[in-house]
């Protein structure tokens, strides 16, 4: 086990995916000569040259586009959109062509594709720089959606997404980047889409979440202990696939569950796990499945508001208080 | 069909100058009897596909290619079948000259099992991979960037091939398309971007939504121009076996208005004319600018085809497009299965991909 | 009363608007001399001008933002989109300008606009034109998002929303075009953003949706009424306000529920409702809120896939009994 | 500031023709001085901005302008109040040029109450209806479908206003941009697009996502396209001044490529120089083509203003930064009511607007 930033393990699977197959290329904004807005693809240039890495003008739709064509005639893109902020403008390639062209063609054309770069709020990055995206992602059949939370997730994820041959969506974080975890040394180390991770093991409530707020999860936890509340703290790490059986296990062991999401609540990716716990478990249920979310608010700029905007961990903890009606 | 005049001031290496259009466009006789045949076959397939519409076979949108024949013929006759043709909702003549057999261009009309995209895709998204024809794209420009990422797909692998990429002349006044021509020209990348200008995007004239010629959309990029009249097919094969090789020798992407009329209106709902062009200027370009008279009367002045000759092309058009509705016809609907199948491109066998609920996706 | 097609009622309520305030104003593609790709404009050019009527080119992100510019600066713009479909091109606009401005601004900036034009699916027209989009509307704060179902709601409804100071997505529907109804004849005929109406009475079972799926509903509602079931059908006309009230209202009442929805299930409107009604009315589902939707594919072509494809009022029908544990 | 030399070969009006500067751009001794005292303070309240950041008084993204001045200044100043300015996130000092003041501009860059977007917009959304600045946009290119709306507007009123829209030279290549200055061109609306081209978006290079000029963008559109050289305001006034006579008076949008250069960083996170642009490149620009060297050089040597003159003006500018800092200081943070307000521009009465969970706003 090797301890390196998310950063790093993102740009090991970036790299060991680019040495494993000649189809996969990067484009983007600033990811060649810059070494990445957020020094992702550091030395990918260097070692792969300007036809394998490439430095796209800021034409989303453009080159978001390109890369579905790209995927079409048999290469496996990888695009890096400097934030999933400035997708809205590539999202009509998105979804009208990456995610139908395999079924309206009939099975003919793949799209092996991965769109990634960082969701949601970093600091003070204010409304439109600071948006949560996975909605507009998660609700089209024909497109997956990833969101790693840790060092090795980033790495084994990204790998998988890459491998996999339907368009993917992965979602990294900005303040993610610096955090550092172990990462498995081994150069295949690819973790399959579709396998949650129960990061934390308890059996008072379940805390549901994904990407970042997997941390802000686990801070709640900490808290929640130290007032003897032991907290199951289940990260999804992939929205679609999604790992109903893991998020049924853990719900049916502590029969409450709180979602915690970054973005907005309303039609939010925690409104379809409320939906499916309690299509499927509703038996199990002790109390309604609460979530935490971004307040229902643009983001805004002034530092205390955007702390106030934000989900946190005593919020968390107030969220399972509630549910265990304590 | 009816007398034809040459199209006047187009510019373009339109026209009948002397030496006679064959020798102009060094096009041998046979080669125009084959442009002919074919554009025949367009006519009468999607004149059986109207037909069908009227009676309810076919469904949804329908775009046909009436009077726009020439650009299908002229434009892909040059290629090889390694090219790429990429193109909008406006797409089965295109399907048919890259390659694609009438059955199965009709059997998706009608939405069968049988037709070219399983009958998943039917009028605006015929696809078929084997002969490198890759759509049939439904939103206005979108296939713009697609054509771009193949031609980086070419030139990534240093191959010989080029890709043409269709699109109307509305779809100019997308953003994509000045994204993607940008990126193709950087990156000279062998595509070549072809405005089928007929003029008229559903009810917009050109003219009301540009205040310059269709020629002057490429110039911000660098990418060199040219105009063609489409409705003369053998000036179009020519200008298009030129410019092939000028790209597929790795000159760099070009633009190309073919200038063109649509005959009939927009889609199946739409008439002829009425509010945004006049029943005359219809009458007027059909009578006039029919690129397959246009090249019948050439083949007639030059003694390369009688009146026999060309009823004995027609009939054998009537019948290919006859076959293709019975076969399209006796196809069967697809099966329940297809509902479910190819949405994705993979089982993960962890977790779930579907969910609608109703227990019947493979996907679970 | 008149009796009037949805399409006139819409052409109506365009036409009082515009006759009401100077500064309402109409643009889209074939809007003006064709009289709209689906004629709801028709006579709108010949009575207020190309000034007040505008066709654009084909440039749904240029024209979606010209339209919020114009609104900045005082006037009310209503946008046709020709489908919700092409929207993914001007989505960036309608998210990042439209719905943050007056936050960013810090009220500075309302964005009075209107964006219409039909959602999800018509007869046969495949993936690219017959999604349902509204969840991509209904997520961001800052958003309305209006779904008439009736002649009457769809001039009340519109009128409502061109007089609304925020931002309003408007999804209409093309197969209810040609639907007749009766509306008020009264010239200020608005119906107020947010409140849901009971549109059949019954004590059995809670049929809750939107749009469209009205008329399913009460489609499945008639077949249950033969069987003995007795279903309320609630109409929640805009997803945004969201009358909260009359959804508890209703459960609390039945103690089952089914959500109706036109599009796909995951991350849908539906998924946000149930959501709501367990958080809220938990103790008095006797059920869990079951889901009826498109089936979770691109829509495709073929005839008999793409009524496989659609909710069913049989489908309905049996979810009824699900709930009903029949 | 450093020793100056004019800029060559950059067409436009730029350079010190015989007459004098003033005598050739028309303009005033009194307002030359002006727009040098309106540059400083420009540049100085930036510097200071830099500083604040560097000690956490700043978050978020910050763009600064240093470098630029001359592009806020002569573009700005032809303009009359009831015009409009709407811009990218790089966006200070076309804030102050329109009238905002620099204690509100300050405020905001700290994210208090009395900036002048409440807190809520910090450094890329500075918005002031009352002096008509328009923002402050983030988006690459999202503000140029804006300013065409406020332009629509201008001429559905049939007013005598303008708009000038300014881009970074990369927001060219965002489509956006050009489906806008085409309904510009159509319409014939009261717009002027300015790109204030640094020749760099970020780290790229404009040479290496385009192969043409930057006045080539308009051309597809019909708009007539002009230089100028920003570094040099007196030309850049002058030049604007005439193109705004020449908007207003309904000769339909302009598009000008203002040739200037970014002294700093992208953001205060990029290093000056570096990966894409040399530390020689940037100290000789810095050093050869500053706005405020150049214009403090016409002067000095018109005998209009003197080292004594020159440090007055330089520290007003300073006090006029340095209270804006203290300001901006003491102003509170926006209260906690600020976080639901102005979500929605209305209440509706009926139904719920606000769904996190948290019963804290007023929109239930
Ligand atoms: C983005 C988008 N906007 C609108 C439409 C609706 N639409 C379909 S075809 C068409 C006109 C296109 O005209 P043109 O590009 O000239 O092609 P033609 O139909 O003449 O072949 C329009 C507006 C669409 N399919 N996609
Ligand atoms: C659509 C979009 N893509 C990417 C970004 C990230 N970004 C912010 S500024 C910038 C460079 C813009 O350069 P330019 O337009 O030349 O303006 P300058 O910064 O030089 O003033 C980029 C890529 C963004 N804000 N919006
Ligand atoms: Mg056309
Ligand atoms: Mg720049």
């Amino acid at each position: 086990m090797a301890v390196m930033t998310y950063r790093e393990a993102l740009n090991d699977a970036l790299r060991e995916e680019m040495q494993r197959d000649p189809d996969v290329f990067l484009m983007g904004e600033e990811v060649a000569q810059y070494d990445g807005a957020y020094k992702v693809s550091k030395g990918l240039l260097a070692e792969f040259g300007d036809r394998r890495v490439v430095d796209s003008p800021i034409s989303e739709l453009g080159f978001g586009g390109l890369c579905v064509g790209a995927a079409m005639a048999g290469l496996r893109p990888v695009v890096e959109f400097m934030t999933f902020n400035f997708a809205f403008l590539a999202i009509d390639q998105v979804i009208n062509s990456a995610a139908k062209m395999l079924y309206m063609s009939d099975g003919q054309f793949p799209i092996p594709i991965v769109f990634r770069g960082p969701t949601g709020a970093a600091l003070q990055l204010s409304a439109q720089h600071s948006q949560a995206c996975e909605t507009y992602y998660a609700h089209a059949p024909g497109v997956k959606l990833v969101t790693p939370a840790t060092p090795a997730d980033a790495k084994g994820l990204l790998k998988a997404a890459i491998r996999d041959n339907d368009p993917v969506a992965f979602m990294e974080g900005e303040l993610l980047y610096n955090f550092k975890g172990e990462v498995p040394d081994d150069d295949d180390f690819v973790i399959p889409l579709g396998v949650a991770e129960l990061k934390r093991e308890g059996g008072d409530v379940s805390i549901i979440t994904h990407g970042k707020m997997v941390h802000v999860a686990l801070q709640a936890a900490n808290k929640l202990a130290k007032d003897g509340i032991d907290a199951d703290v289940l990260d999804l790490r992939s929205i679609r696939p999604l790992d109903v059986d893991a998020i049924l296990r853990t719900v049916k062991k502590t029969n409450r569950a709180v979602y915690v999401e970054e973005g907005w609540a309303f039609v939010g990716v925690g409104a379809q796990i409320v939906a499916t716990i309690q299509e499927e478990a509703f038996d199990h249920l002790d109390a309604p499945v609460v979530r935490v979310t971004q307040a229902d608010v643009p983001m805004p700029y002034a530092k205390n508001l955007e702390i106030m905007a934000k989900p946190s961990a005593d919020r968390v903890v107030d969220a399972c208080n509630k549910v265990l009606y304590r | 069909m009816a007398q034809t005049r040459t199209r006047k001031g187009k510019g373009g290496k339109a026209g009948s100058p002397k030496g006679g259009p064959f020798d102009v466009h060094g096009v041998s006789p046979e080669l125009a009897l084959e442009l002919l045949r074919e554009m025949l076959k367009y006519r009468r397939f999607e004149e059986k596909a109207e037909e069908a519409y009227a009676i309810g076979k076919i469904g949804g949108f329908c775009h046909l290619h009436i009077g726009q024949e020439g650009a299908a013929a002229g434009c892909i006759k040059p290629l090889s079948d390694s090219d790429y043709v990429i193109t909008a909702y406006r797409d089965h003549t295109q399907a048919m000259a890259k390659g694609v057999s009438p059955n199965a261009v009709m059997a998706e009309l009608f939405g069968r099992a049988e037709g070219v995209s399983g009958g998943k895709g039917g009028s605006m998204h015929m696809f078929d991979k084997s002969v490198r024809f890759m759509g049939g794209h439904g939103i206005v420009g979108g296939q713009v960037p697609l054509a771009t990422g193949i031609a980086f797909r070419i030139k990534y692998h240093d191959e010989n091939d080029v890709v043409v990429c269709f699109m109307g002349d509305a779809a100019v006044n997308q953003g994509g398309f000045h994204e993607a021509l940008n990126m193709a020209a950087i990156w000279e990348l062998p595509a070549i971007f072809v405005v089928e200008n007929n003029r008229y995007g559903m009810g917009t004239a050109f003219r009301r939504v540009s205040l310059t010629d269709m020629v002057e959309k490429s110039s911000p990029y660098g990418i060199p121009a040219s105009r063609v009249n489409g409705q003369d097919v053998l000036a179009t094969y020519a200008h298009f076996r030129d410019l092939v090789a000028e790209v597929r020798g790795g000159g760099g992407p070009r633009f190309v208005d073919v200038e063109t009329y649509r005959f009939r209106g927009h889609s199946m709902s739409d008439p002829v004319s009425g509010t945004y062009r006049s029943k005359e200027e219809v009458e007027r370009e059909t009578h006039e600018e029919d690129p397959i008279a246009i090249l019948r009367d050439h083949l007639f002045a030059g003694g390369h085809l009688d009146q026999k000759g060309l009823e004995e092309m027609d009939t054998e058009a009537r019948e290919t497009a006859q076959e293709a509705f019975e076969l399209a016809d006796a196809s069967p609907m697809p099966g329940p299965e297809a509902l479910y199948a190819h949405v994705w491109a993979e089982i993960n066998p962890n977790g779930r991909l579907c969910f609608d609920g109703r227990g019947e996706s493979p996907w679970r």
